[in-house]
């Protein structure tokens, strides 16, 4: 099992250590839970190993299942790392996808260059809008981030079933289902990768996303503060850290992580807004994250 | 007398370091016996070893010459050893009571309180100690929740007591209370183990025990040695008490401060009309219990808290309700008194701390990355620059010892200050060789032209570095006075809310 | 909408207050003692759902609810084993244990679930009804909604009481909560911090397990996956909106219950608004409500913290 | 690489392999009714056929697809029924696997033609008579109708239950709510509770938990399938789907590509099975008959009557249900 004491030191061999742990302990859990059933424990994970890294295409697969998580696994890291506990990473994964959907309106029509950073620009960008929203409600009204975040969380799946059922969004004629907004066109598609049909460019952005902020965190003083907010948010602030614009913009920058996981979900693998394959990304980003990342 | 406990060839190693390395030690039946060393001789940890909340690697515990194992608190307790630990070990959400019994009943499932209650009545009177029994513990000054940790032991029967350094927090008139407590526990029997680092206090014990680098270096009768020797044998050489300060005329007026006023969290005034000025080459000592608005003063001087009214003037500019960072940016430095909650962020490395607040400088900075190179580079001169005693600029500030700790704050504001530097308890808890470099910085810099705010609860270290002193008593100066005119019992006297002089401070703001 | 201030209405919306804090109200009180504890364990609703989950296998197995309810009890107790071997014995960090136990048991209880029936038509049970008190019951208004409920009603706003009772009146209620402030107390005075977490961490659960059964047993005939449905994050909401003290849980939880009766209701009498709006009302409402209030934190101060000798 | 055109020209086939892929589990009404038809099939051997199938955990969007790959690869699998809202995984797949069937059902779906066959359910018929019954026995002129998540095919029931009530009964008045959650027993019974409350003495229950009518001892509706077992006591009836037509069509769409050798020619619109064609159907709750006035039913089953005969067509009416 994983035992996490605090590090003062970041080790990289520990981290490996702990990832290979976590993989370990979570193939433990699933051997316990398949033998309860009485069913055959190495076949299973015969089957499992060959379904994820077997071949090309399971590799392809897997990386774009992994995408999300990974996304709202840095999401996770960021925000815990300055020991503020977002759990908004569910909702925020929603409204990048929805802000993503209303950027596919907007810029319809433009060249992909300017297209798809446009559009995931703006599911991120929709994300940091709740991010915004908690912080405020954090620095300015005191409410607990753990709070707001469940309750945003709430607030936002609702939103998306008003707008595709009763809103604007929902699909109309033959179908009509409002469950489901109608297809994005096929130039909203992101590019596949390799000719593959399914390996889709989105799952280039999660490594950009993870070395972007393993520099912001090592390096940089956004990092430095960060870090510094989770050991001794006090220190900072006598040594002229402007506590409340640094939680704001830390709270924004994890919520732009995990709606990007939204927005790429949108135009990488479902093509049009519906919740059932954005339900539970973000819950699980958050264990990914934890897993990963806190284990300095 | 007879041996209340012995310890033999103690030895506690941890991660690569020897805490105590075959320490022999007995304390006899009712003696106050020092231990004296330097931060990180190994006093706690022996401490902690013999009330078994560590367990040795080698040696042997006797109590009255019988070999006992004391593998956990619990046994400890069993045995009478009660110790009261450096770092109080309360819960400021409890009253008094509640602290004292938790944990302590041993039958029935309701609270029972009266019993207890009545227990504490009778040794609180029987020692003189004043204690209201049902405030809440964060209600209570520092001081106060001293006795409650030495009512926790007594409680409990303690026949051996382990005080580890009970006096850093007290003021010298609450000190006094406490050893004449202490000798009447002696008068009664118990034996008491005395951690401390100031020397008047050890002198007043029987006998003392100096520890360096973990092991023993002497154990000697106290009435038979000096403060000189014991010094001597703790640091390894010859440390100098007085400090000397030469006169130097005071230059241009830095802080001019005018009937300044501040709230606490309940509203309640904590800062009442508090004026006066310093000026360059000169240390404005800052005397007052603790507790009396030193703090506050200090907050609001460095932008950290709001004042509710007031002027502060900084080199001629207003100032006054500027956020930290613009107090920083004019070139204040502030060394607060709880250095490892306020001053550093004690899991980031030295160098990490040597730039803390200023992470964000082009000094440091390379493009939008920080520069490591000039960050360590900077650290290492640091640390050769104030001797920080550090294995090298990596290791997390929290390892350090509080003196090398303290070092590491004084480094840091002393580099980025210009002009004006504040300094809170600078001196506390730490050993007599650091007290002595740390006092002959502050003059340092005096000479160079720097103005200085000093608040200090030792008087003795007001006296020798201030030019002027001012007295706080309830978040008002109660007069601001010249050291070499006045003795240390009339500020005494000022620190127990009696006006004094005001007529200095009265000049120089006008000046 | 005036229909809303009928006397029935009025009513309804108090008993359907009661009846959905009722289930909310063992489980915050359960989550109350385990963090009180210094625990601070994020795996209510999983701890929930296999409550839920083991009281639907006992009542359709054996018919007997009161079993049920005792199996839900020791589910949730066993829930709690993991966590205090998780958080007290591995020391792991208190959000990985709680969210990894909400994975496991919607995994868990799913896959048992399907094992369980196989294929075959889904048994049901016949769950608790309603008990009049006698007299009191007809009282007007104040009868139907407080004393016309299900028997583990009455019990559950019994508990904040006794919860109350046991943290600030009883010798081990000193201990717990000085477990959460300041263990190293106890350690220091020889007491075995870990067991203590244990206990309490078992107990919560137990209780928080309980709240999942009632759930079931109270008001449904059948398990469904993910059956509790988000409600273990609404007890973790009441207790911080609650202060983590048994008065404040409990108006928080009431607050809650009462918000969602109203939009039930809202959405029943044919308010013309998206019925979406009216489900978030209750969530909306209590961002609101908390906005304006202020006051003292009551969090443990070593809340989440695992306890470890320096 | 499956499904090559060799075996085509073999002698008939005497074996039906069909990979079934299910949105809310075995024991939904949606998925349980599904199987129901299966087993029937299986017993009825339609074209001597011999079927088996295989049917997966509840499965959405990528995860489907994955799912579905899986069946077409392994080439062991001739028709791939994918329970719901599935056309947009097969249309990444059908083109490769041109020999397997794909069926997706309901709403929510594309109707892309070929090999993909698109089987939709109403039930609205029945709904219509369970309503117009309602009408006839309600005392207080209120019904209720408590949903999960408004939709097309959800719609058109709650609708022409509705209707039918209007139409027996022009003084009835409505109220509707949509819990918007599947899993959710509790908050259905509190949506129930506060209809009831408000008056409604009939409710047409399609979230599955009839307490709340126990309690209040009146009768309520069932749906989709027959939920008498749940609630012997208040289920008076139930509008029951039936999924054997659809399950002949597509059995004799295989048959006539596999054995006769025609092109697949999926439906591109909707395409559901009227009640008198079998699609759908009323099962009353004998032991309840009691309740119903003979005069009542004498009414109900002339109007059944007609609707079996096509001289009556109970309208789909899938806008937005609302309280009235
Ligand atoms: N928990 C610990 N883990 C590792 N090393 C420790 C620990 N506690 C103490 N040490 C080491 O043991 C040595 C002795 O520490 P100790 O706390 O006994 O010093 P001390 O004499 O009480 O110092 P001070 O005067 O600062 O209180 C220190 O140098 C430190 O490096
Ligand atoms: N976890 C630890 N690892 C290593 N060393 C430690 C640890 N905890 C304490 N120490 C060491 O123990 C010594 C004393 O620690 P303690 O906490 O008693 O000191 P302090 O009160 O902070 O310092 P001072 O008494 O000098 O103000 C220090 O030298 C410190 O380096
Ligand atoms: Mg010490
Ligand atoms: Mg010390």
């Amino acid at each position: 099992m994983i035992v996490f004491e605090r590090r003062m030191e970041a080790n990289a061999l520990w981290t490996l250590s702990s990832f290979i742990m976590a993989i370990v302990a979570g193939l433990a859990a699933s051997a316990v839970l398949i033998a309860s059933t009485g069913a055959n424990v190495p076949d299973v994970f015969g089957a499992l190993l060959q379904g994820s890294v077997g071949s090309p295409k399971a590799l392809a697969t897997t990386l774009v299942k992994a995408t999300p998580l990974i996304l709202t696994g840095l999401a996770t890291v960021i925000a815990f790392r300055a020991q503020i506990w977002s759990i908004g990473q569910e909702g925020q994964v929603f409204a990048g996808a929805m802000g993503g959907y209303l950027g596919a309106q907007l810029l319809a029509g433009l060249p992909p260059l300017l297209f798809f950073p446009g559009v995931l620009a703006l599911g991120m960008a929709a994300g940091m809008g709740l991010g915004w929203i908690a912080a405020v409600l954090r620095n300015r009204f005191a409410v607990n981030e753990i709070i707001s975040t469940v309750m945003l969380n709430y607030l936002v799946v609702y939103l998306l079933s008003w707008l595709l059922q009763g809103g604007p969004w929902g699909e109309t004629g033959g179908t009509i289902s409002y469950h489901q907004s109608p297809m994005l066109p096929d130039t909203a598609f992101l590019p596949a990768l390799f000719g593959s049909s399914r390996l889709h460019a989105g799952v280039l952005l999660p490594f950009l996303a993870a070395a972007i902020c393993a520099l912001v965190m090592s390096r940089t003083p956004l990092g430095y503060e960060i870090r510094g907010l989770g050991y001794n948010p006090e220190a900072l602030r006598h040594k002229g850290v402007d506590i409340a614009r640094t939680v704001s913009v830390i709270m924004m920058a994890s919520a732009a992580l995990a709606a990007l996981a939204g927005a790429i979900e949108l135009f990488g693998v479902s093509h049009r807004l519906r919740a059932d394959n954005l339900i539970g990304l973000g819950y699980a980003g958050i264990i990914v994250g934890m897993i990963g990342g806190l284990s300095r | 007398m007879s041996t209340a406990l012995r310890v033999e060839g103690l030895t506690k190693r941890f991660a690569g370091v020897t805490a105590n390395d075959d320490v022999d030690f007995d304390l006899r039946r009712g003696e106050i016996h020092c231990l004296f060393g330097e931060n990180g001789a190994g006093k706690s940890t022996l401490s902690s070893c013999i009330f078994g909340f560590y367990r040795p690697d080698k040696g042997e515990i006797l109590l009255r010459d019988q070999p006992v194992q004391i593998a956990s608190p619990m046994d400890a307790i069993r045995h009478g050893i009660g110790m009261v630990h450096q770092h109080f070990v309360l819960v400021p959400e409890f009253t008094v009571l509640e602290n004292i019994i938790v944990g302590t009943q041993r039958s029935g499932w309701r609270l029972n309180a009266a019993e207890a209650r009545q227990k504490l009545r009778g040794i609180c009177d029987g020692y003189g100690i004043d204690l209201d029994l049902d405030a809440y513990v964060w209600e209570l000054p520092v001081g106060r929740q001293q006795w409650v940790e030495i009512l926790k032991a007594l409680y409990l029967d303690a026949q051996i007591l382990i005080l580890d350094e009970p006096t850093a927090v007290l003021t010298p008139g609450e000190s006094k209370v406490l050893f004449d407590i202490v000798r009447k526990m002696c008068a009664r029997g118990m034996s008491i183990i005395l951690i401390t680092h100031k020397l008047v206090e050890v002198m007043q014990s029987d006998r003392v025990t100096v520890l360096r680098k973990g092991r023993v270096v002497a154990t000697l009768d106290t009435p038979a040695t000096t403060p000189d020797e014991l010094a001597r044998l703790m640091v390894g050489r010859d440390v100098s008490f007085t400090v000397t300060k030469p006169e130097l005329a005071p230059g241009e007026t830095i802080l001019a401060v005018e009937g300044l006023s501040a709230r606490g969290f309940w509203g309640d005034a904590v800062l009442k009309d508090v004026s006066f000025s310093v000026a360059q080459h000169e240390i404005l000592g800052i005397a007052g219990v603790a507790g009396n608005g030193q703090k506050e003063l200090f907050e609001v001087l460095c932008g950290v808290r709001r004042p509710a009214a007031g002027s502060i003037r900084f080199k001629g500019e207003e100032v006054a309700g500027m956020s930290p960072r613009a107090m920083m940016d004019r070139g204040v430095g502030h060394i607060p008194d709880d250095r490892f909650r306020e001053g550093l962020v004690p899991e980031f490395s030295v160098a990490e701390n040597v730039v803390l607040g200023w992470q964000r400088s082009p000094k440091y900075c390379n493009g939008p990355l920080m520069d490591r190179e000039a960050i360590t580079g900077l650290a290492r001169e640091m640390i050769g620059e104030y001797q920080i005693t550090t294995r090298d600029e990596h290791v997390s500030a929290g390892k350090l010892s509080g003196g090398n700790a303290q070092k590491i704050i004084i480094a840091r504001e002393f580099l980025h200050a210009s002009g004006l530097v504040l300094a809170n308890q600078p001196t506390r808890g730490l050993d007599v060789g650091v007290i002595e470099y740390v006092q002959t910085q502050l003059l340092k810099k005096r000479a160079e032209g720097f103005a200085i705010v000093l608040a200090s609860e030792e008087l003795s270290d007001l006296f020798s570095l201030a030019d002027r002193i001012a007295v706080m008593f309830k978040g008002e100066i109660m007069g601001i006075v010249d050291p070499r005119k006045v003795t240390v019992a009339e500020v005494g006297v000022m620190m127990a809310g009696r006006r004094g002089d005001i007529a200095a401070s009265k000049e120089r703001v006008s000046a | 909408m005036s229909q809303l201030f009928q006397e029935a209405i009025i009513i309804s919306i108090l008993a359907s207050t009661i009846r959905i804090m009722t289930p909310l109200l063992f489980s915050a009180m359960g989550e109350l003692i385990t963090q009180r504890a210094g625990i601070w364990n994020m795996g209510v609703e999983g701890t929930m759902l296999t409550g839920a989950f083991a009281a639907y296998l006992v009542a359709t197995l054996t018919g007997s609810l009161w079993l049920a309810v005792l199996a839900a009890i020791v589910a949730g107790a066993l829930m709690g084993l993991v966590i205090a071997f998780m958080t007290a014995t591995l020391r792991v960090d208190h959000f990985i244990a709680g969210l990894g136990l909400n994975l496991l048991a919607g995994g868990l209880t799913l896959y048992w679930f399907q094992s369980y029936i196989q294929g075959r038509a889904q048994p049901i049970f016949s769950g608790f009804q309603d008990v009049d008190i006698p007299l009191l019951s007809d009282i007007p208004v104040i009868g139907p909604v407080l004393f016309s409920q299900r028997a583990l009603t009455y019990v559950a706003l019994l508990v904040v009481p006794v919860v109350w009772f046991l943290l600030y009146r009883s010798r081990y209620g000193l201990e717990l909560r000085c477990l959460g402030e300041n263990p190293k107390a106890l350690d220091v005075k020889g007491l075995s911090v870990s067991a203590r977490q244990y206990l309490a961490v078992m107990l919560g659960s137990a209780m928080t397990g309980l709240g999942g059964g009632f759930l079931m047993l109270g008001f449904s005939d059948r398990f469904l996956a993910d059956f509790t449905a988000g409600r273990g994050w609404i007890v973790i909401v009441a207790l911080i909106a609650g202060n983590w003290r048994p008065r404040g849980v409990l108006i928080a939880v009431t607050a809650f219950a009462f918000l969602e009766s109203l939009a039930t209701h809202l959405q029943v009498v044919g308010a013309q608004v998206p019925h979406q709006l009216l489900l978030a009302l209750p969530y909306l409402a209590s961002i609101g409500l908390l906005m304006g209030l202020r006051f003292r934190s009551g969090q443990p101060a070593r809340l989440g913290i695992p306890y470890a000798r320096e | 690489m499956t499904g090559s055109p060799e075996r085509a020209a073999a002698a008939d086939p005497d074996k039906l392999n069909i990979a079934v892929i299910l949105s809310a589990g075995i024991e939904s009404a949606w998925d349980g009714t599904l199987i129901e038809a299966l087993e029937r099939a299986k017993v009825a051997k339609p074209h001597g056929l011999d079927i088996t199938w295989k049917y997966t955990d509840p499965l959405w969007g990528d995860d489907a697809g994955d799912a579905m790959r899986l069946f077409a690869e392994s080439g062991e699998y001739d028709v791939i029924w994918a329970h719901s809202t599935y056309s947009d995984q097969v249309k990444k797949l059908r083109e490769e696997f041109p020999d397997i069937l794909f069926v997706v059902v309901g709403s929510g779906n594309e109707g892309l033609g070929g090999n993909q066959y698109w089987v939709y359910k109403r039930v609205h018929e029945p709904a219509y008579l369970l309503g117009y019954a309602a009408g006839k026995l309600t005392k207080s002129n209120r019904l209720g109708a408590v949903g999960t998540f408004p939709a097309d095919d959800v719609n058109d029931e709650i609708n022409a239950f509705f209707a039918g009530a209007k139409a027996a009964n022009p003084a009835v008045e409505r109220t509707v709510a949509f819990i918007e959650s599947w899993y959710d027993p509790a908050k259905a019974g509190e949506y129930t509770k506060a209809q009831i409350a408000t008056g409604a003495d009939l409710i047409f229950q399609l979230t599955g938990n009839f307490k709340p009518c126990e309690e209040a001892k009146i009768l309520c509706f069932g749906n989709f399938q027959d939920q008498k077992s749940f609630s012997p006591s208040t289920v008076l009836s139930s509008a029951v789907a039936q999924w054997d037509p659809d399950v002949s069509w597509i059995v004799d769409e295989w048959w006539a590509h596999k054995a006769e050798g025609k092109s697949y020619q999926g439906n591109t619109d909707k395409r559901w099975f009227a009640m008198k064609d079998g699609g759908s159907a009323v099962v009353p709750n004998a032991d309840l008959q009691a309740n119903v006035p003979a005069a009542v039913q004498t009414d109900l089953d002339a109007l059944k009557a007609r609707i079996m005969a096509g001289s009556f067509e109970v309208p789909v009416d899938v806008s937005d249900p609302k309280a009235k």
